[in-house]
């Protein structure tokens, strides 16, 4: 059976006045149906880019360069634009960051929302809808214009809509980041409920590796514009098998324990205007050698995970990938169930 | 707003020579076809209303600036020619001005002198003001004893006037102190109108609003600087005159709307002020452009009561005067329908030869000499001007001749009422030099009073009077027309020049466009009041069967 | 250019204990209220911060947590004396603050939120670096500038860049250096690594200790990230709808919260 | 955290930077002045070719004006020919209705019109940035009262208020140039003031207040560089308002006053003459509308290049 | 409560506002250079009509005096009488307001009809590569045509070639539809180049800033198609510069669209006061600016109003975030 979704040495360009920037530097990911998926990377790793390449939302000065990138078997790049918004509306749902600022502000909630849901085999009954995403007092709420709303109140009806028709696959962008962080858990959790409830697959893309490991079942560490690390959540979290994934789950303060130094990654990230010669993260790794800057690394197999590194298995073998703080940054929760057999 | 002709008042004495003037005509003549205007080559006309056309209809006519200004609408006060011509279409004098500004009774239908300062006028008995009330005698005195009183400049005009009496119902007389020979002609222009006196005693009629005469046609509309609305006067004495039922006057300041509207027929007839504009109409079908000689002329006031000006020194100003190519401004910034003048217009009878005075002669060495002699080689002076054409180009090619003796000239250009308060506003007035035009009426000694500025008081603020010039201008004015009068005329002339206060450059032509499709019109080759629209009543509308 | 140096390690986890004891603090705020009035007529009334008091003790850091809209950017413009309180007293190095700002000048010191914006993009970083001490009047800070480029980890050439040519951890880097070369005694850290990457973060909060250690300075650091707050702060209080729930000593506050605020904060983590 | 776009990877400047007061040694202040080249240079490759074929044909402009000092062409005020002669070996763009050549005419007009228009816009940019800087900055009462001022400058018809200038003042250049000011110095105090407004909430304004930074140091090495880019913008867009409104005054005969020409003037004397020589307003009409479309075509370029924007479509 | 203040805060600012307008208008006329009867009765006029002139419009008393004297008649509706016309000048406005009003709502309907389509499209068609350069040509060129050279040609080739609309002749609306028509078309058509191409590019402006808004990027990928989009997303939010600009536009032209009245012989106010400046008629001038002001000030609070309506954010009544 074909994945729901899969990126396939994808590769995008950002056109500017007189330079060109790569975004996406060949990604290759797959996701299942009923499959959590967590993309972590900084800005400028690409994972911004490629969750809207998957909704073909990319800015008008963005370019395919190579690859390809399939929705349920179907080449997104080949589909002509009535074909691609049947796509979106039947398969896809998206989630942004700004919470407030994915309503139109000229419009009460209620009346975008049902506007949202028109048309399309969805539920009119707005008020449950909202219900659904477990606004208190609906009614009001639905009179209410989004400026009136709290971050957190405008990104559950954010996602009621993105999630009324059921969507085969939820792209989250940092879907809590704007958020206070006691509103953050509770939509996560709601956000996972409701998926698993509608067997849909999600993509949450987010920089915080620790959170998105709690709620996911498979992570995929994003460096440079390529995946470089894909692999079950508790492993990857566990037992880093790239360095990069190494070096950002021990800078974050939080993983450390009371007394103990950070350790900081050197230098900064790259901003890539064609395709990297060799590894991308090479020249702030401490394993680097040689082969490193000048050959692209190809995926290896280290146990669970998928890695993009030439030393990946010799560091595999040595401690020298060990996580500090590992009890602290494991789930504490588990994580939501993958959905049975449907994969 | 640009266009306010703004015209000098003069007086006229009593014109009975017949000169015929024909070179002002010449240039401007553009009728394009004669069917309409089959009298045209009638002398002192530039074209005559077909009275065999039926009489009715109305006429659409446009001009540049609205008769009232801040004196209201009451004609014994109106100093713009603008205002003569609207006015006239209601008001009427005791007598008036023909093709070669002979005087022609009007309102009086004959006079008598018994003497030469006593003037008879018999009145025409079948005269009545639009509201129907017959005009009397007494409304002649009224009206002549009014202007008297008014104290106006116009009052200056009517001369030495000692009484006007009723001799009957029908016969007025007026009594001179000494002789005036611009008499008759200064009766016949507007501000010498005969107005209800009645109605104005009683305070039923104010004539600074209302305009109640026994003209041709009376108002009955009016919005100011918009539009007229006259309609024919049904009591009117005139027989088959006003020829249209009614004229409707558009105030339309831009001469190129005049010109488009002439073109695509809106109006009917037009007054129009650029010198080029009979040659731009040249191809419109069916539009005529005739122009108008007249008796106005443009002048400089070469300042010398102001301290900071170089022509307190006569020399100075005679060689200004000298070295201004007055056929040049007639040539290029009249486009050759203005003609060089003396102080008595060129065109009116009787008036001196232009080409004689020192001006005429246009001697550069002598004027180069002049200015040696007083010290003034590099000179530098400021012209102030207002912007209305054609004097911004008459300025300018003053300009470009006085190069030619070293002398620069800075053009100062003044929107009309700043031009007015920088040369009359104060006394000395703080200018250097200004360009500005007269009115020339129609007896040649007339507008020269204004050279005398104990006179004319207005022009006092830059020149002084001058004992000979007076002298001549008195002379001039109170001996009968004659040898001695041409004489005192040519001696006048050359003062004038002499004294340089004020010196006399060009005329100035003025313009009426028309169409010959839509109206026959009557007009005379020569105007001395500024006024095109004075045969108006004799006008026909053509109807195309 | 980071400081890998291990041995200043744990330094200055001590180095606060030693001197509270005996010297006023650095800055205090005693029972602070802001209001926030807007409108001609209608005077509507907005608490921003409600009775607040902390205390700034010699060579401390307090870290200040709280969600957006608690008040904690209240409370660092009124520490930075940028904002007169409602009532209340702010005390500096145990004196009120004065009403000319030119006599804090170079004692009090500021770090922002947005790399992109910490440093005038128009001004050589030189320039900005120098800022504080032409203002105190020095005119030939060029070595001093240099210097504090090193010590920032930033090599001295960057003196003549423009902000940039620069990431945003080396900006915020400059930023630090810019507060430092007065050696004041006061910094406020206001969302100083906030917007930055996680990786770049780790390095910026290791300079803050590293430099403390060094320079003895006292701070505010301002965070919603306890994260962060809890790596470089002696003592946190945690703020809430313009009121301070808690205030405690970090390890204390790390393994028994009191406020139940706090202890969601913490499991937020 | 949009992925890597253009406009976010760096916000670099527009002009150089603020002049070296006590910092750099000279060596860096050699490498300062070869930075700007480098800027200017850079500047102008990442206009587009619109704003480039605007700024040459400014350029030409420019160099005409500057020919017309030297009489190219001739002497404007000579009556050298005929009168409404068409355009011809001797007289290359026809002559007038007095007999001047045109051509040096056109070269006068244009240089005036420039002239003036760009003195007063320089007075506009000085006193709107004076005004905007102070206003955005302190806020308050000095923003009320000076936006109040701008306020009532703003509910003046501006022609009206040209018109009156021109009337106080006596038509002619001082006139115009008081006009342009009026008419341009609301809009752009405002734009000015809205920059500074939020140049005066960002981070380096507040690092340097707390550093001690006085405030007339602030205003000039901190808030007028970072809103420079708004004065150039604008200050484009205001000479081209300048002109339109020099050529309306003079239009109308309230500004530049003949003999002297502009390309109001010239306007104002060819139209006229449409029928008999049309050349007379084609020519400076077709300048004017050039030197404006040049000025707001070059406005749009920087406004794009200092403010890039990202384009989507809906497909 | 709060629109109440909200309304009585726009009162007090209005009022400041022409009152300003008033007292500069006031000090423009007495600063202008000429004595008052001289200058406006010309030269030949009697030292006794100028004395007269004086006494009736009180000219020799102070500035101050006659500011005074002028307000409070005008706050009780009388803002004095024309010396040329002698007419009530708040008659003579009157008269000419519908003439200029209707040239104003013409050129701004067209605007509106026209611009604003067009903006949308060419927002829509908008590349980042500097692509539709031409679109910006064509846009620039409108808002670069002076109206005194465009206005010029247009009288010159309707006036000289029978296209069946007239130059002038101007004739009231209730007298004759078609006739006023036909005369205010050209008028109309002139100022609205302008209006158009502004209209079109603030459109163009304010859609690509929606454009990037992330709701609309969430409306995309909920796969609405670009219609549903423009019309449900777009417009709304595109609309308040939009609403902004055209009250401008509309105060602009009723404040007086001078060059065109003055080229197309439409007695409207702009001319009226301009040809009033240059006969110093001072009640004529004080009342035309005073209208024109109010006028600025009545549409700018009409495009508040309007844009509350449109954007909730924005408006009168706007409450914080109250949830």
């Amino acid at each position: 059976m074909t994945p729901l979704m899969e990126a396939d040495d994808l590769a995008v360009d950002y056109q500017a006045p007189g330079r060109r920037v790569r975004a996406l530097d060949g990604v290759d990911l797959t996701v299942a149906r009923g499959e959590t998926v967590g993309i972590v990377g900084e800005s400028g790793s690409g994972k911004s880019t490629l969750g809207s390449a998957i909704g073909r939302l990319l800015s008008q000065n963005a370019q395919l360069s190579h690859g390809a990138l399939t929705i349920d078997g179907e080449s997104l790049f080949d589909l002509s634009a009535v074909q691609m918004r049947r796509v979106r509306r039947e398969k896809l749902g998206f989630v942004f960051q700004d919470p407030i600022g994915s309503l139109d502000p000229t419009k009460r909630v209620g009346a975008q929302l049902r506007l949202a849901l028109r048309g399309r085999g969805a539920s009119l009954d707005v008020t449950g809808q909202l219900e659904r995403v477990r606004l208190a007092d609906p009614r009001r709420i639905a009179r209410a214009y989004p400026h009136q709303l709290s971050g957190g109140m405008a990104q559950r009806v954010a996602i009621a809509m993105a999630m009324a028709t059921e969507p085969e696959l939820l792209v989250a962008d940092e879907p809590t980041a704007a958020l206070d962080s006691q509103v953050r858990d509770d939509v996560s959790t709601m956000i996972f409920a409701l998926a698993a409830e509608a067997g849909t697959s999600i993509l949450w893309l987010s920089h915080d590796l620790a959170a998105v490991g709690r709620r996911c079942g498979r992570v995929a560490v994003m460096y440079g514009g390529r995946v470089v690390e894909d692999g079950p959540a508790s492993e990857v979290l566990a037992r880093p098998a790239h360095p990069y994934t190494h070096a950002l789950a021990n800078s974050a303060p939080a993983s450390a324990a009371p007394g103990e130094r950070l350790q900081p990654v050197p230098g900064r990230p790259p901003v890539l205007t064609g395709p990297s010669p060799g590894c991308a993260f090479a020249d702030r790794c401490g394993f680097a050698i040689e082969r490193c800057r000048s050959e692209r690394p190809r995926p290896v197999r280290i146990k669970a995970q998928s890695v993009l590194c030439h030393r990946a298995e010799e560091l595999a073998g040595s401690a020298a990938l060990a996580v500090h703080g590992v009890g602290s940054a494991v789930a504490t929760t588990p994580p939501v169930p993958l959905g049975g057999d449907r994969s | 707003m640009r266009h306010t002709n703004r015209t000098g008042l003069s007086i006229a004495c009593g014109v009975t020579a017949a000169v015929l003037i024909t070179a002002g005509c010449s240039g401007g003549d553009t009728s394009t076809d004669d069917t309409s205007t089959p009298a045209e080559s009638e002398p002192g006309y530039l074209a005559v209303a077909d009275s065999s056309l039926p009489a009715g209809g109305e006429l659409d006519v446009q001009t540049h600036i609205d008769a009232s200004v801040a004196t209201g609408l009451d004609p014994q006060l109106a100093d713009l020619a603008a205002a003569w011509q609207l006015m006239s279409l209601v008001y009427e004098t005791l007598v008036t001005v023909g093709p070669e500004f002979e005087i022609e009774p009007a309102l009086a239908e004959s006079w008598d002198m018994p003497d030469d300062t006593t003037y008879v006028f018999h009145l025409r008995d079948d005269v009545q003001f639009s509201n129907g009330r017959a005009m009397t005698a007494d409304d002649v005195v009224g009206s002549l004893e009014r202007q008297l009183e008014l104290g106006s400049v116009w009052t200056g005009q009517l001369g030495p006037v000692e009484s006007v009496t009723a001799v009957d119902e029908h016969t007025v007389e007026v009594a001179l102190a000494e002789p005036y020979t611009p008499f008759l002609a200064a009766l016949a222009n507007v501000p010498a109108s005969i107005l209800p006196m009645r109605e104005i005693e009683d305070g039923t009629l104010n004539p600074e609003t209302e305009m109640l005469g026994t003209g041709p046609f009376v108002v009955a509309d009016h919005r100011q600087d918009v539009s007229w609305r006259f309609e024919r006067n049904d009591d009117y004495w005139k027989q088959d005159e006003p020829g249209v039922d009614a004229v409707n006057v558009q105030i339309v300041p831009q001469e190129a709307a005049r010109i488009a509207a002439l073109q695509d027929g809106s109006a009917s007839l037009v007054t129009l002020g650029n010198v080029d504009s009979p040659a731009l109409l040249q191809g419109a079908s069916d539009v005529s452009v005739l122009t108008q000689a007249n008796t106005d002329f443009y002048y400089l006031m070469l300042n010398s009561q102001w301290e900071e000006s170089p022509f307190t020194d006569p020399r100075v100003r005679q060689a200004v005067n000298m070295a201004i190519d007055r056929a040049q401004i007639a040539d290029v910034a009249l486009a050759g329908l203005g003609h060089p003048t003396g102080v008595t217009p060129a065109g009116l009878p009787g008036a001196c030869e232009p080409g004689d005075l020192p001006s005429g002669m246009a001697d550069l060495d002598a004027a180069r000499e002049l200015l040696a002699e007083a010290g003034a080689e590099n000179l530098t002076f400021e012209l102030a001007i207002f912007s209305t054409d054609p004097a911004p180009a008459v300025a300018q090619v003053i300009q470009q001749s006085l190069e030619e003796i070293g002398v620069t000239v800075e053009i100062e250009q003044l929107e009309e009422t700043s031009w007015n308060g920088k040369v009359y506003g104060e006394a000395p007035g703080r200018f250097d030099a200004a360009l500005s035009w007269f009115a020339g009426y129609a007896d040649p000694g007339m507008v020269t009073k204004w050279w005398n500025p104990d006179a004319a008081g207005f022009n006092l603020g830059f020149m002084e009077s001058d004992a000979e010039l007076t002298g001549l201008i008195d002379t001039v004015n109170s001996v009968p027309q004659g040898p001695e009068r041409d004489a005192a005329i040519t001696d006048l002339c050359a003062a004038v020049e002499d004294d340089a206060q004020m010196v006399p450059l060009v005329t100035r032509p003025s313009m009426v466009g028309y169409r010959a499709d839509a109206v026959s019109v009557s007009l005379h080759a020569d105007e001395g009041y500024g006024n095109p629209l004075r045969l108006l009543s004799e006008a026909r509308m053509v109807r195309a069967e | 250019m980071t400081n890998h140096d291990g041995t200043r390690d744990g330094a200055h986890l001590r180095a606060h204990s030693g001197a509270a004891g005996n010297s006023s603090p650095v800055l205090e705020l005693d029972e602070v209220t802001v209001t926030f009035s807007s409108g001609l007529f209608r005077r509507e009334h907005v608490h921003a911060m409600r009775g607040v008091s902390l205390r700034v003790e010699p060579g401390e850091t307090l870290g200040l947590v709280g969600e957006s809209g608690s008040g904690k950017t209240t409370a660092s413009m009124v520490a930075l004396g940028l904002r007169r309180p409602s009532s209340g007293a702010v005390r500096f190095e145990g004196a009120p603050l004065p009403r000319r700002r030119r006599e804090l000048a170079g004692r009090m010191q500021v770090v922002l939120q947005h790399p992109q914006w910490s440093l005038d993009p128009r001004m050589w970083i030189g320039h900005s670096v120098a800022e504080p001490l032409v203002a105190l009047g020095h005119s030939q800070p060029g070595d001093a500038v240099r210097a504090m480029l090193e010590e920032v980890g930033l090599e001295p050439s960057f003196a003549d860049r423009y902000p940039h040519e620069l990431s945003g951890g080396q900006r915020q880097r400059v930023a630090v250096a810019r507060a430092l070369i007065t050696r004041p005694r006061f910094i406020v850290f206001d969302e100083a690594v906030s917007a930055l990457d996680v990786s770049v973060q780790a390095q910026i909060l290791n300079l803050i200790t590293d430099l403390q250690a060094e320079f003895g300075f006292s701070a505010l650091f301002i965070s919603h990230d306890l994260g962060a707050v809890r790596y470089v702060a002696h003592r946190i209080a945690v703020m809430r709808h313009g009121e301070v729930v808690e205030t405690a000593d970090t390890e204390t506050f790390y393994t028994t919260p009191v406020h139940e605020y706090s202890r969601q904060l913490l499991e937020a983590l | 955290m949009s992925g890597a776009r253009p406009g976010d990877v760096s916000g670099d400047g527009t002009s150089g930077g603020g002049a070296p007061a006590t910092y750099p040694s000279t060596s860096e202040e050699r490498r300062g002045v070869r930075m700007r080249i480098a800027h200017l240079t850079g500047w102008l490759r990442r206009l587009d070719w619109l704003s480039r074929c605007g700024l040459f044909c400014l350029l030409v402009l420019v160099l005409a004006a500057l020919g017309s000092m030297v009489n190219l062409g001739g002497d404007p005020a000579e009556i050298a020919g005929g009168r409404l002669q068409p355009p011809g070996p001797d007289h290359w763009l026809g002559t007038d209705n007095l007999g001047r050549s045109l051509l040096p005419r056109l070269l006068e007009g244009i240089g005036v019109t420039l002239l003036l228009s760009s003195i007063a816009v320089l007075v506009t940019a000085v006193l709107s940035t004076a005004l905007g800087i102070v206003a955005g900055y302190l806020g308050g009462m000095v923003n009320n009262l000076v936006m109040r001022v701008v306020e009532l400058l703003y509910a003046f018809p501006s022609i009206v208020l040209a018109i009156l200038v021109a009337a106080v003042v006596g038509p002619g250049r001082p006139a115009a140039m008081a006009a342009i000011v009026l008419v341009t110095i609301p809009l752009m105090t405002r734009l000015v003031r809205t920059a500074s407004t939020s140049v005066a909430q960002r981070d380096y304004v507040t690092s340097a207040v707390v550093s001690g930074v006085r405030l007339p140091r602030i205003l000039i090495r901190h808030v007028l560089p970072n809103v420079a880019g708004t004065i150039a913008v604008q200050g484009t867009y205001a000479l081209s308002v300048g002109i339109l409104v020099e050529g309306g005054l003079s239009f109308l005969g309230f500004g530049v006053q003949p003999p002297q020409a502009s390309l109001g003037v010239l306007i104002q004397e060819g139209g006229v003459y449409m029928v008999a020589a049309p050349w007379l307003i084609i020519t400076p009409g077709v300048v004017l509308i050039l030197a404006i479309l040049s000025i707001n075509v070059v406005g749009d370029g920087l406004r794009d290049r200092l403010e890039p924007r990202e384009t989507r479509s809906l497909r | 409560m709060r629109l109440f203040l909200w309304w009585l805060r726009r009162a007090v600012s209005a009022v400041a506002t022409l009152a300003g307008v008033s007292i500069l208008v006031f000090l423009a006329l007495r600063a202008m250079p000429g004595g008052f009867a001289e200058t406006i009765l010309g030269p030949f006029a009697s030292a006794e009509q100028q004395r007269e002139l004086a006494e009736r419009y009180g000219l020799d008393d102070s500035a101050f005096v006659q500011y005074w004297r002028w307000l409070q008649a005008a706050i009780g509706g009388d803002f004095g009488t024309s010396m040329i016309s002698r007419e009530p000048v708040a008659s003579e406005l009157g008269a000419r307001l519908p003439v200029t009003g209707q040239l104003a709502v013409m050129a701004v309907l067209t605007a509106l009809f026209i611009g604003v389509p067009l903006g949308v499209l060419t927002a829509l068609r908008a590349r980042p590569d500097g692509g539709g350069a031409l679109g910006r040509l064509v846009s620039g060129l409108g808002v670069s045509l002076p109206e005194f050279v465009l206005g010029s040609i247009v009288v010159f080739v309707f006036s000289r070639y029978a296209l069946g609309l007239s130059v002038g002749g101007y004739v009231p609306f209730a007298d004759d539809p078609a006739g006023n028509l036909t005369a205010m078309i050209l008028p109309a058509a002139v100022l609205s180049v302008f209006a158009i191409s502004a209209t079109a590019r603030t459109t163009r402006d304010a859609v690509l800033n929606v454009l990037v808004e992330p709701y609309v990027t969430a409306a995309v990928a909920r796969g609405e198609s670009p219609a549903f989009i423009i019309r449900h997303h777009i417009l709304r939010n595109a609309a308040t510069p939009v609403v902004v600009l055209l009250s401008t536009i509309t105060a602009y032209l009723l404040g007086g669209a001078i060059i065109v009245e003055y080229l197309f012989n439409l007695p409207g106010i702009g001319s009226y006061v301009v040809q009033a400046v240059g006969r110093r008629d001072y009640a004529v001038v004080q009342a035309g600016v005073l209208l024109a002001a109010t006028v600025f000030i009545a549409l700018n609070v009409i495009a508040d109003l309007v844009v509350g309506l449109i954007d909730p954010r924005l408006g009168v009544t706007a409450e914080g975030r109250s949830m």
